[in-house]
């Protein structure tokens, strides 16, 4: 509830319709959480897709399925999850005031992050390559069924979203790097980065349930 | 009372009408008393407690919870008897009769084609038995349609990926409309069809002899014929006005120029070519959305149908 | 309220290393082969264990205030009722499947 | 949320100034201070000039539709423009118009203000999802400039997939515009959680507060979904992806399971603020306690809730399975029992009531009256065997004018005349209100009467040719729609008028109860000058109004006088 306290002596980053930073964080954070909702959410229409198509053609999903390299999705199921690790870590950094660190941690996340575009630029590649396009450019015959060209649409469409957010991830966190080396971030403030980090996890988490649905078909 | 229904609703001609108006007779009397007592209460309200005065005190009434209970419990009531009411007459709809005449009814941005068991078949207009349950097995060439005969209160939407189904049992015999009541472009307004209901020995004597094609008829007199029933006039005029295809008048013999850049001549092989693969050759300003007749119509029609268009190029 | 919570190390390595464990098992299960519709339920709720880990240790939730996790899983709710009612109809269609 | 020990809190009464000289209006100059302001009330008004713009924008196009219906076949305009211009009306009406509408204009004004913040949780974001909003519509002109699109607001697939006009466009306004949509969702959440002042508890908070966060919740729930649909739409169009096109193994049916699954949600994201506004409107000229706070509360985040379950409702004929349709009709009555108990709460509110029948008054009792036939007919096409005869027919085009117009789009009117003074500053002309109230009211039932009886009889929607038998009832519903265009343009005069030559308002001319008519006419820039402490119900008439101005005694100020309490 409310404005308890009177405001008092106003501090930097305390905007002015706040009464004091714990209530700026707490609203920051709540509204992040309220955007990760509408997030699960869009990503959800996309799993209605794959649930429901999946019931219809259990066995072209099976079969489709045997194209991806569960190898390559795993890997990249390690380095998301190494990119949690890494930013909430960096996160911690920033809390003890170790900026540095913090700083180290951020970027590593953001090499994992670019880790895992460059994986799913290969596999793409592979894809297009064997002409397994979405939609109607799809020309790979070597699926013997007639409904295929369905399951990469979904295909990509669920794993082009989630790359888009990687990339958007990416962005975020490295706009934190630089306001971490501007000295903008400190254990006092540290709303932004800690934001982010928990849209970077959704991102984690997103793929947590792509690679069994979409690779781990048996 | 019954003439303000009789006013509201289009006539009852199959044997679910009468169920499904009893139903909407129900929800409005009781909707009406309901309304009544609503707006009553509240002009009372306001004719006896119109402000008198700027001091005017009221008394504090948070909640009463006998009234509160009250009007969640009555409407819960009436609801639940519309739900099974409606339910019921929606079990009717859906369930057709296993002996019911089935009709397979194919629906094409614009135009309705019904095709009957003995192979005959017939384009915007639908002949079916009185007193005898009718089935249409649905399809769309398309987009989304609907089929909807308002006199005998059905509707259902016909889709290009599957067969829906309908059924009626029409009461009396004579002519209703049906219409398509899903959206589908241009010529949306104008995909009717008429349903033509005969007696038991009308309808067996159709079906001898209608669903032939009179071999007597001149072949531009059956063209005319086949214009409107092949429902060609959804998209062409006879009066050289727009619609959304070229007018027929005076084309015939006319260098058309294509949406290629090409120009051909309008002449009996390019007519031939334009009804059974319209894609091939599109009119240069019109839109590529002619369905194919490949099939749809006889030889006999399609050489009436040229030899009409051609006609019109004497006049 | 603390909600300015600051994990422990050895808090996120362990989380890390349960979901790096996790992410083994869910590919080995598939070595063996599982019947329908047991494969699918075994891949998924490995994968709720993980989200939720990720979201209770790595976002904080578990000593956050509670009412975000409410929020949090009212879109799952709200998912669920989306795919739940939505099955109603494309599993129970008379004509089964839509044609090709 | 708060730190649970109880505090003493040193309270005084802070009285109202009236003429006052310093406002939000003044604080700053310039047309750049108003386009970056992050005022929470001049975003309030920038909406509101964006929404009446776009009103009489899609007004405009209405009346073009009803003139061309004034004859079977062309009158006016040929077929193609006419399905463009329903598919425009439709999708402007909608996205631009009723959506942001009460939440994004008023609710922007006035939920700071009704909580005694200074500001909205966020203001650049605000600003942000008023830009936001700009940009789709920016983004809709264009999808019309370059051939615009003629599929109805419902873009329903294969149609939508296979039309020459430009759908990816107008989708990718749709999407552009959710997401102002969700931003303002967001923003009122957070700002009703975190910023209230102290005393305002939950059971303290208006009712119309109470709506926009229903409102919030389901703009959060739901616009993901139409976001995910658009963007399949487009894909569909862009690449032939193939999940709702059937030529390309797609399911129709299944488009529009995720067209309603936002779409359904959506049409109480438009009247549930309205109901928060007749709360407010009823409560305050009947100068009565409202009945059953609770009931009304619960009641908008009970629809809020159902209206997730129900969206199958506009499927019965679509050839989704029998089972579903009967368990969306089954849930869809369940939405009536909620917004029954509202209207019979309303109607006992004015019982021994004080009422006064001043221009938002006429507003809330037409509301009522239309709004109960809206409702009451939306039984009738719940109910499964009576739909199939009635869906896609002008009944239904009726019914959901009565609820969009009738309820939501009156209910805005009178809550602009409501708080006009408190916005403005000036008072508006009573007669005039309420003639021009008058006029509205007798020309939309003149306009959509005839419409239910037209359905009824079996006429389609969407038609732009009909059978000559309705001819005569198209024209009573077109000469309507034409009086009820010029009630408009008489409002828009005189408040246009108000502005500039309108008596100055006091800061509380209806003598209301709730916290923004606690603040000046028009407020100051931040609001309050103090904290405000809230120690009765925003309905409670009874008390003396001195005791509603109390706030947070400064500590260098001495005068604290009398009322020292407790307060959590």
């Amino acid at each position: 509830m409310g404005n308890h306290s009177v405001a008092t002596g106003k501090k930097s980053h305390l905007q002015h319709h706040f009464v004091d930073e714990d209530q700026q964080f707490e609203s920051s954070k709540f509204g992040m959480w309220i955007f990760l909702v509408t997030e699960v959410l869009m990503f959800g229409g996309l799993f209605v897709a794959y649930i429901i198509y999946r019931s219809w053609h259990p066995d072209l999903f099976y079969m489709a399925a045997q194209e991806l390299d569960v190898a390559l999705g795993a890997t990249n199921t390690v380095v998301l999850i190494g990119s949690s690790l890494t930013i909430a870590l960096a996160i911690r950094a920033i809390q003890l005031d170790k900026i540095k660190a913090g700083i180290n941690y951020l970027v590593a996340t953001i090499g994992l992050a670019a880790t895992f575009m460059i994986i799913k630029y290969f596999e793409y590649m592979d894809k297009f390559g064997k002409g397994i396009y979405p939609g109607s450019a799809y020309s790979y015959d070597g699926i013997g069924h007639d409904m295929a060209v369905n399951f990469f649409s979904i295909y990509y469409m669920m794993t082009g979203l989630h790359g888009i957010h990687v990339v958007i991830g990416i962005g975020l966190i490295g706009w934190m790097t630089i306001k971490a080396k501007k000295g903008l971030i400190h254990s006092g403030y540290y709303t932004p980065v800690e934001n982010t980090g928990l849209f970077w996890h959704l991102v984690d988490i997103i793929w947590i349930f792509l690679f069994p649905l979409l690779y781990l078909i048996d | 009372m019954n003439r303000i229904f009789e006013y509201l609703l289009p006539p009852q001609r199959s044997t679910v009408a009468s169920e499904v108006d009893s139903l909407f007779t129900f929800i409005n009397v009781t909707g009406f008393i309901l309304f009544m007592g609503i707006m009553i209460t509240i002009l009372i309200f306001v004719i006896k407690y119109r402000r008198k005065s700027e001091d005017d005190v009221t008394p504090v009434i948070t909640h009463n919870s006998i009234l509160e209970v009250t009007w969640t419990v009555i409407p819960i009531i009436l609801i639940l008897i519309v739900f099974s009411w409606g339910f019921r007459g929606f079990l009717t709809l859906s369930t057709p009769p296993s002996n019911a005449y089935e009709i397979n009814v194919t629906a094409a941005a614009w135009f309705w084609e019904f095709r009957y068991p003995d192979g005959g078949t017939t384009m915007n207009e639908v002949y079916v038995p009185v007193d005898r349950p009718v089935k249409f097995i649905m399809r769309s060439d398309d987009y989304l349609h609907s089929m909807y005969i308002p006199d005998f209160r059905v509707k259902m939407d016909v889709l290009p990926n599957r067969y829906t189904t309908a059924w009626f049992e029409a009461t009396d015999t004579g002519q209703s409309l049906l219409f398509c009541a899903e959206y589908c472009g241009t010529g949306h307004s104008d995909m009717l069809a008429t349903v033509h209901v005969l007696s038991g020995n009308d309808f067996e004597e159709w079906l001898e002899t209608g669903l032939e094609v009179d071999e007597d008829m001149p072949l531009a007199e059956l063209g005319e014929q086949t214009f409107t029933s092949a429902g060609c006039n959804a998209c062409h005029t006879l009066d050289g006005t727009d619609r959304i295809g070229p007018s027929l008048a005076g084309l015939f013999g006319t260098d058309r120029e294509l949406d290629d850049g090409s120009v051909v001549e309008a002449d009996e092989d390019y007519l031939r070519r334009s009804l059974l693969d319209p894609q091939a050759e599109v009119t240069a300003g019109y839109p590529a959305n002619m369905p194919s007749y490949a099939g749809r119509l006889n030889e006999r029609q399609i050489d009436g149908l040229i030899a009409f268009i051609k006609e019109l190029q004497d006049e | 309220m603390s909600t300015h919570h600051i994990s422990t190390l050895s808090t996120l390595l362990s989380v890390a290393g349960a979901l790096l464990a996790l992410t083994f098992l869910t590919v080995a299960v598939t070595w063996f082969n599982i019947p329908e519709p047991f494969n699918v339920i075994v891949a998924i709720a490995i994968a709720i264990v993980k989200a939720a880990a990720v979201a209770m240790f790595f976002m904080n939730l578990y000593w956050d205030d509670r009412f975000n996790t409410i929020v949090f899983l009212l879109s799952i709710l709200f998912l669920v009722i989306f795919v739940g009612i939505t099955l109603l109809d494309t599993l129970f269609r008379d004509a089964g499947l839509p044609v090709y | 949320m708060a730190d649970n020990k109880a505090q003493t809190l040193k309270i005084r009464e802070f009285p109202v100034e009236e003429n006052p000289e310093h406002t939000y209006l003044n604080a700053e100059k310039g047309i750049w201070s108003w386009l970056f302001t992050v005022d929470h009330k001049r975003i309030g008004l920038l909406y509101l000039f964006s929404i009446t713009l776009f009103f009489f924008v899609g007004g405009l196009l209405a009346l073009l539709l009803r003139t061309e219906l004034l004859t079977p076949a062309q009158s006016i305009i040929d077929a193609d423009t006419y399905n463009q211009i329903f598919t425009l009306h439709g999708a402007i009406m909608i996205f631009l118009f009723i959506i942001p509408s009460i939440p994004a204009a008023l609710g922007n004004f006035f939920l700071p203000m009704m909580i005694g913040a200074k500001d909205v949780a966020f203001p650049r974001l605000n600003l942000a999802s008023w830009w936001i909003y700009i940009f789709g519509a920016l983004f809709a002109l264009y999808s019309i400039i370059t051939g615009a699109v003629d599929t109805g607001w419902t873009f329903y697939t294969p149609y939508s997939t296979q039309t020459g006009t430009s759908v990816v466009s107008m989708t990718f306004a749709v999407f552009i515009l959710g997401f102002s949509s969700i931003l303002t969702g967001i923003n009122f959440i957070v700002t009703l959680h975190k910023l209230r002042s102290p005393g305002l508890s939950w059971s303290r908070m208006p009712l119309f507060l109470w709506s926009l966060y229903a409102t919030a919740i389901i703009q959060i729930l739901a616009t993901p979904i139409l976001a995910i649909t658009v963007l399949l739409l487009a894909m569909e169009r862009i690449l032939g992806i193939g999940i709702f096109d059937p030529t390309m193994g797609g399911d129709p049916v299944l488009y529009q399971h995720f067209f309603w699954f936002y779409s359904h949600p959506a049409v109480y994201i438009m009247i549930v603020p309205a109901f928060g506004i007749i709360s407010e409107l009823i409560s305050t000229f009947s100068r009565k306690t409202i009945f059953g706070y609770w009931a009304i509360a619960l009641s908008s985040l009970a629809i809020a809730f159902i209206g997730f379950l129900v969206w199958g409702h506009h499927m019965f004929v679509s050839g989704q399975s029998e089972l579903s349709s009967v368990v969306f009709s089954f849930l869809t009555f369940f939405v009536g029992v909620p917004t029954g108990i509202k209207i019979f709460n309303w109607v006992a509110t004015m019982y021994k009531g004080s009422i006064d029948l001043k221009t938002p008054m006429l507003y809330a009792l037409s509301f009522l009256f239309l709004f109960t036939i809206g409702g009451l007919t939306g039984i009738m096409i719940g109910a499964l065997s009576v739909n199939v005869h009635l869906h896609d027919t002008y009944y239904i085009v009726a019914h959901f004018h009565y609820v969009m117009m009738g309820g939501t789009v009156i209910a805005l009117l009178g809550g602009l005349h409501y708080w006009w003074p408190k916005m403005t500053g000036r008072m508006y002309n009573e007669l005039w209100g309420r003639i021009t109230c008058g006029i509205i009211f007798v020309s939309f039932n003149m306009t959509f009467l005839p419409q239910f009886i037209m359905g009824s009889q079996g006429m389609p929607r969407r038609y732009f040719n009909y059978v000559d038998q309705f001819q005569g009832l198209h024209q009573f519903s077109t000469i309507g729609s034409y009086i009820l265009g010029l009630g408009f343009m008489i409002m828009l005069v005189y408040l246009v008028w108000s502005l500039f030559y309108g008596p100055k308002a006091s800061s509380n001319p209806w003598k209301a109860r709730s916290l923004e008519w606690m603040a000046s006419s028009p407020p100051a820039h931040h609001n309050f000058e103090y904290t405000p402490v809230i120690l009765h119900g925003p309905y409670d008439h009874h008390q003396p109004i001195r005791e509603f101005h109390m706030g947070v005694a400064k500590e260098a100020d001495e005068q604290t006088t009398e009322a020292e309490r407790e307060t959590t």
